[in-house]
């Protein structure tokens, strides 16, 4: 499941009722990533835009990946402001062996900041500042050029 | 009329266009200087998925999607 | 940090305490591997044995590691029963690169599974039997033989 | 008096014996038909670091530990 929230996520929550959603399906591994804003270049925090009609065909994607390895997954992701400190981010692999759940957090999150329809900005003295020196373009970009 | 909309940091209005194929609208986008620093980096959906010619074809009631470099986490 | 319990784990607890603990500690990514009892080969559930002393110095020759990264690890695990769907472990990377949590994440795990002094009994019918067929011999076993 | 304790699903109780090396153990617990299954598979730790050669020297008050194979998690 794909959930985005206005704002900062709310970790112990989240990562409770996952746990608690799975609790019973026979998963011997439970892999959250839990991503937040850490303070650098004096920003106060982050913002982002999210295009989710892409997005959600994205984690599909990875929700049929994650079936084939009998593995399912779980993401949480903010919309607008998060402040220093907070949390933007989480995925999640159950798994009922842990070397597929472990490959497959890494390669879900790698995947997830290269080709993931979501822009951020930095927070900076009330402006909005697109962070394209961290952005990726996405695979066969530049096709109008 | 095929809609083209700019996401992200884009800072463009929607445009309606009369055009058939991606081609026609590499060549509006390519004369707008504006645009011209995000075409490098710019991947293109059409109808929410994303393509990689410029061949692909449109027609009435298309909408493209333009999507610079991103960044979620 | 090392954690030991009697009996099943409180993952939403275990979980949202170490997030809380480290939430202004400004590392950008904090990955739990949650590790839970499955059902199969008709098991009531597992027990286990943990050699304390022993568990301590491999965790603080990882604990080493971590800082040398700039990250820390936190680790909590059963003693005794713990039944079907219930939890034993949970180990946890905090870092602020992503690409550092989710390689140590992997290679803790992956050592923890190799080398820490825990032994683990299927629980069958009333019995505690070992599981050596799912177990492995610490590097440089043998040399008394 | 060197004190020689079997972790896990060892089930022997723990030994005192007069030994000075990790040899000297060696060929006392191979002469135990009960213990020469976990010999090919155990570890050795004294004074809880593991160790890697059957040379290692011992003394008084010393604790040697087998630990047979593991599985946390």
């Amino acid at each position: 499941m794909l959930y985005l929230y206005d704002g900062a996520l709310d970790v112990p929550t989240i990562l409770k009722d996952w746990y608690e959603q799975e609790e019973k399906s026979n998963y011997g591994a439970y892999i959250p990533f839990v991503g937040t804003v850490r303070s650098e270049d004096n920003i106060d925090g982050l913002s982002f835009d999210v295009y989710e009609p892409i997005l959600e065909s994205w984690f599909k994607s990875w929700q049929e990946k994650a079936k084939q390895k009998g593995a399912i997954i779980k993401m949480a992701h903010s919309k607008g402001d998060v402040m220093l400190h907070e949390s933007s981010y989480i995925a999640a692999v159950f798994s009922p062996k842990r070397r597929v759940a472990l490959e497959f957090i890494d390669e879900f999150v790698e995947d997830f900041k290269a080709s993931a329809p979501i822009w951020k900005y930095d927070l900076k003295n009330g402006k909005r500042v697109y962070a394209l020196d961290r952005s990726t373009a996405i695979k066969g970009s530049g096709i109008l050029k | 009329m095929v809609r083209v909309e700019f996401l992200g940091p884009i800072q463009k209005e929607t445009l309606e266009l009369e055009i058939t194929n991606l081609n026609e609208l590499a060549k509006i986008l390519q004369d707008d200087k504006e645009m011209q620093k995000w075409l490098e980096n710019s991947a293109v959906a059409v109808n929410d998925t994303l393509v990689s010619s410029r061949e692909y074809g449109l027609k009435d009631g298309d909408k493209v999607s333009l999507l610079p470099p991103v960044c979620g986490g």
